[in-house]
């Protein structure tokens, strides 16, 4: 496995930057440090970290993406990780149900039973990687891999907000209703984005969220 | 003042999008087809990026409180106005308490899926983090940030200063920048950063397949169908950042394009991204329609994104000639 | 030997600058009517009987002239049909031909309500300011 | 490169300008009014279109018109002629902005030229003699204005910097007078050009119209092809031009006329353009730059062999310049009448139908004109309906051709200034050469009756 970072474009109007190695905590803080630099450089909209990785949209299309990336390359050789100082919100999750529609699905492709899923999901403090997706939507970092269920062969037109889902080696919380991929495994009322509010979400990378379950149908 | 009349949903307000909030998750939004949006601004006199209605269900139907300009563009939706017949991509003065009505796009030299109600002054409902598109997730800017409904009624800003009524029209940009493979609408993409992991038949069938824009298409995505796209290894992404014409293809085999309202984020392999001169064409992609994307290079997108600009301006140089001429009858 | 029909653009530029409604002259090849339209051109409301064909009812008809050099077009770019036939009604202010400049469709507005009654210029051809299009007849 | 020129002018520059084109073998365009829908400059274009009506604010003055005419004709390039939108430097920016090409130099350099106190700072940054002033507008304070006026001399003259044509003038004679005329001239100016800038200049008694024509190409190169007098004028109307300026020194014009292409060179001036100056006592004061081919240029056509304005043309295409100063020779004279559908007596227009029309002929003699008998001279245009151009081994050779010339040609129908060029060769003032800019204008008076 390479050690060196992949960066990939999307269109003319972005670049993918993604970390080598693991998803790590770590790596991430660095990501965040890359992110507050790189949106300072005059090409750059916006800086958009992602689990490990970093999207990063130009003001214009430039004649060739290389230059951009050769910079972020560099500038990724240097940053150091971002400290984690922000807040931690605990979350009521009700698990499984009308609310957790796909539970089942996740149950069948780990093996594990309602219960072990719900215990081992609400376990850990996680921080907020990124915030995207939708409006207030937050990536989440550290779930237990045991848990881990592919993302849907056919997205869902329509799942709520609130809705705590779980995609691939990654879990997280709709903040409103939409599309997703994901497999939704219970519910939560929390509303993470207020327009009227400045900044508009309610949490930011460097936040921590913590599940506490409101209770489990099965 | 512009009250809505028909019940035909999912028209929304939209500009040329929102820039600058992909931090909070809020993506782009906007007009489908921004040329359509920009042409009906030019031509009642707008600047380019103010907000219209753009209705992609029809009938649909509106009336106007107040004397002013419209015009139609996007899909030529055989408009009409009180009854009297309006040319498609074209201003018209309008008096208080006429209805426009829009019909279901038929099918001629270019149809279209989605029209563009432009208004002399615009739209002016609020700006919502810089833009007045309508984010359905989140319900953020527009009105109301929804889709429109009957009684609904959208505010218009003052007329801008030396607004002609002068009846103009343009040339759809489909037809004066016509682009097709085998009688199909192509598309131009770059390859995306997954596409080699995508096997040999599937990359071939991708350039070479006709893919069908299915009924699970809107603002968020096209679902496209047809030839399967299979990568070698089966993959699984990290969440990261993405922009619309991005076309993710999930498990099933079938692709899909990341369109205006898309969300900012996803995981999906990618396996190519439409290029952004060329969302407009897809934009007004009838559902049931089929299309084939052609290979570009970056040094291409880049000239189309020119090309594009340079056909803007040369309309906004026409439309401002005829504006100012002093031969009127 | 000048008829007074020689003279129309002058008198309608005259009569346009002169804020007046309606002239009419009358001479030995026939009369003229000059009509203010409210779009604020100034339209040749009748002619001489030679000069053209009368309408159905017996009524007058008017030349609408391209206002725009251009190629004229009959039928919109995107449509399969043109945009009026011979006998169609039409009303005011409706689009009856378009003059086409590089990407520009500057539309030929019907100056009244009325029934066409000839389409004059040939689609495609390059037409000059004034150049006659249709005859249109009041109905 | 361009293979369709679009000629934004009607008359007999119109027709001029055409022929340059055939023999560069270029397409042309003809835009005209509905007035001129019979004119000779339509029926001899290769596509002639109709723009407006026959007021020229709504058809030649109208760039809008004649832009989107040039669009829908596929016309590359946009010749203005003389008059009309020659010195906009708005259209010349349009023109360019609309991808085509202006035959005459850029917008910037029009713009220069159109402003008084610029044009002369340029001139006196290039070494070209100008009237003493200062080279700047007058400031407010009155105590300045009038160490400005001392120090030049009176009488002075005040000039709008956005007049031209003898509008927007007054001559002080003394200082007492000079502040109440300074401000009746800025308010004028204000009202009439929308520029209330007004400078200050020595005035000249009695001068001579001398003007330099010039050529520079796109690459640097800049020549001047001889002097032209135009001192006969009325109401500062040229009538009758001449090349060369007759009894002045060659070396004086020699060094002049350097200077002028230095100037060229110097401001990046490309296509023809005329040097106007005021000659007093062997001196030559710069008063204005034109910056479009002339009415008279004909006369330096015959005097030089230069077709000036098929040079200004392919000059446009980003050609070199044809010829080198030391190519240039003027041999020769040449005289040039303009003949205007005018009262002779009273100079009211005269438009209406030419019954006949009788050109003259033989060696050294040229008819630029776009009429001819059965032609209706339009009123809504000036008068000018043809230029007769002679050219003799001497003057005295042109004198006397011009007067032959004269003598064989008829116009009937209406009236024109045929008479007035006649009492003109008659003049012994005239015919002895270097009038000066008022000797017309006696003349009609009454005041130089021989």
């Amino acid at each position: 496995m390479s050690a060196q970072p992949v960066i990939s474009h999307l269109g003319v109007t972005a670049l993918l930057f993604e970390a080598p190695g693991d998803t790590t905590l770590e790596t991430q803080r660095r990501i965040w440090s890359l992110a507050h630099e790189a949106e300072t450089w005059p090409e750059v909209r916006e800086a958009v970290p992602g689990m490990n990785n970093l999207m990063v949209t130009f003001v214009r299309p430039p004649q060739s993406p290389e230059p951009l990336a050769e910079r972020l390359r560099k500038a990724w050789a240097s940053v150091s990780p971002l400290p984690l100082a922000g807040r931690v919100l605990e979350l009521p999750v009700m698990y499984g149900g009308e609310g957790g529609p796909h539970m089942a699905d996740v149950v069948a492709h780990t093996g594990l039973r309602v219960d072990d899923i719900v215990a081992i999901h609400s376990a850990p403090v996680y921080p907020v990687y990124a915030v995207g997706s939708h409006p207030g939507y937050c990536y989440l970092g550290g779930m237990d891999p045991r848990i881990a269920t592919p993302r849907r062969k056919t997205p869902v037109l329509k799942i709520p907000g609130g809705a705590v889902s779980i995609g691939g080696a990654q879990t997280g919380v709709s903040a409103s209703d939409g599309p997703s991929g994901w497999n939704t495994i219970g519910s939560t009322a929390m509303r993470f984005f207020d327009i009227a509010r400045d900044p508009p979400v309610l949490l930011q990378p460097g936040d921590s969220i913590v599940f506490k379950p409101a209770g489990v149908i099965r | 003042m512009i009250e809505i009349l028909s019940g035909a949903p999912l028209a929304t307000v939209q500009d040329l999008g929102r820039l600058g909030a992909l931090r909070w998750g809020v993506g782009y939004s906007g007009a489908m087809d921004p040329l359509a949006l920009i042409c009906g601004n030019l031509l009642v006199g707008n600047d380019r990026d103010a907000a219209a209605v753009e209705a992609q269900l029809f009938p649909f139907e509106a009336r106007f409180n107040a004397d002013g300009a419209i015009a139609v563009t996007g899909a030529d939706c055989a408009a009409t106005l009180d009854g009297a017949p309006l040319l498609p991509w074209a201003s018209t003065p309008v008096r208080a308490g006429q209805r426009l009505r829009l019909d279901h796009p038929k099918p001629g030299a270019w149809s279209g899926a989605r029209a563009y109600v432009c208004v002399a002054g615009g739209i002016d409902t609020a700006l919502a983090l810089g833009s007045r598109s309508t984010q359905l997730r989140g319900a953020i800017g527009g009105h109301e940030g929804r889709a429109l409904r009957p009684g609904d009624v959208l505010p218009v800003g003052a007329a801008p200063a030396g607004a002609s009524s002068e009846p103009c029209g343009v040339m759809p940009p489909a037809l004066a920048m016509p682009l097709e493979v085998d009688g199909l609408p192509a598309i131009r993409v770059l390859p995306a950063a997954e596409y080699a992991c995508f096997s040999p038949a599937s990359q071939e069938a991708f350039w070479s397949g006709a893919y069908k824009v299915t009924p699970q298409s809107d603002r968020y995505g096209f679902r496209l169908f047809g030839p399967e796209l299979l990568p070698s290894v089966p993959l699984e992404l990290r969440s990261h950042g993405i922009v619309p014409g991005v076309i993710q293809v999930p498990h099933g085999g079938q692709p899909i394009v990341q369109m205006r309202d898309a969300q900012p984020s996803g995981g999906y392999p990618k396996i190519a991204t439409v290029i952004e001169a060329d969302l407009w064409r897809l934009g007004q992609i009838p559902i049931g329609r089929s299309v084939r994307f052609l290979r570009a290079t970056w040094a291409e997108a880049i000239e189309a994104a020119r090309v594009n600009e340079r056909w803007i301006d040369e309309v906004a140089r026409l439309v401002d000639l005829f504006r100012t001429r002093s031969a009127r009858s | 030997m000048s008829s007074i029909f020689d003279r129309v653009p002058d008198l309608a530029a005259w009569v346009a600058a002169a804020d007046i409604d309606v002239l009419v002259l009358k001479g030995p090849d026939g009369s003229l009517r000059l009509e203010r339209a409210p779009n604020g051109s100034v339209v040749v409301a009748d002619r001489p009987a030679h000069d053209g064909p009368q309408a159905a009812s017996g009524g007058a008809a008017t030349k609408v002239r391209a206002t725009l050099a251009g190629s004229f077009l009959t039928r919109h770019p995107v449509r399969a049909d043109r945009l009026v036939e011979m006998g169609d009604r039409v009303a005011a202010g409706q689009a009856i031909g378009l003059v086409q400049v590089g990407d520009l469709l500057a539309p030929v507005c019907a100056p009244h309500d009325g029934v066409v009654e000839a389409v004059i210029a040939e689609g495609g051809a390059l037409v000059g300011y004034g150049d006659p299009l249709f005859w249109l007849a009041r109905s | 490169m361009f293979g369709a020129v679009l000629i934004a002018n009607r008359g007999e520059i119109a027709l001029r300008i055409q022929r340059a084109c055939r023999t560069l073998g270029l397409r042309t365009v003809a835009v005209y009014s509905e007035a001129d829908r019979d004119a000779a400059h339509v029926r001899m274009a290769d596509v002639a279109i109709c723009i407006g009506p026959a007021q020229a604010a709504r058809s030649y003055l109208d760039a809008s018109a004649i832009l989107l005419a040039a669009k829908a004709t596929g016309a590359e390039a946009i010749h203005p002629g003389y008059g009309f939108l020659s010195e906009n430097a708005d259209f010349a920016e349009a023109v360019a902005n609309a991808g085509l090409t202006f035959v005459g130099p850029s917008a910037d350099c029009i713009r220069i030229m159109g402003d008084k106190v610029a044009a002369k700072r340029a001139m006196l940054e290039a070494g070209v003699p100008c009237v003493p002033g200062p080279g700047a507008a007058l400031p407010d304070d009155p105590d300045a204005i009038r160490a400005a006026a001392a120090q030049i001399g009176y009488p002075v003259i005040l000039k709008a910097a956005g007049g031209g044509g003898g509008r927007g003038m007054r001559v002080v004679e003394r200082e007492s007078a000079l502040l109440d005329a300074l401000a009746l001239t800025r308010e004028e100016a204000r009202r009439a050009f929308g520029n209330p800038q007004i400078y200050v200049e020595k005035f000249l008694g009695h001068p001579r119209h001398v003007e330099i024509q010039v050529v520079a190409d796109a690459h640097g190169q800049a020549i001047w092809l001889g002097s032209r007098d135009c001192s006969l004028q009325r109401r500062h109307q040229k009538v009758l031009e001449e090349a060369p300026a007759p009894g002045l020194s060659a070396t004086l014009v020699a060094e002049v006329g350097e200077r002028c292409a230095q100037a060229c060179r110097r401001i990046g001036y490309q296509g023809v353009g005329t040097f106007e100056f005021l000659v007093e006592d062997n001196a030559f004061y710069f008063i204005e730059m034109n910056t479009r081919v002339q009415v008279e240029h004909p006369v330096t056509e015959m005097t030089t062999g230069v077709d000036i304005v098929a040079e200004g043309i392919r000059i446009a295409q980003g050609e070199r310049l044809s010829l080198s100063q030391a190519d240039v020779t003027c041999a020769g004279h040449a005289f040039e009448c303009r003949i205007n559908a005018e009262d002779p007596e009273t100079f009211t227009p005269s438009p209406g139908r030419i019954t006949r029309f009788d050109a003259p002929g033989g060696p050294g003699v040229r008819i630029d004109t776009h009429v001819g008998a059965g032609v209706v001279v339009p009123p809504y245009y000036d008068s000018l309906i043809g230029k007769l151009i002679v050219h003799g081994a001497s003057r005295r050779e042109a004198l006397a051709r011009l007067r032959v010339a004269l003598s064989e040609m008829r116009v009937d129908g209406i009236k024109t200034n045929l008479p007035l060029h006649r009492r003109i060769l008659a003049d012994p003032g005239f015919t002895a050469g270097g009038v000066d800019i008022h000797h017309l204008e006696a003349m009609l008076r009454g005041e130089t009756a021989a």
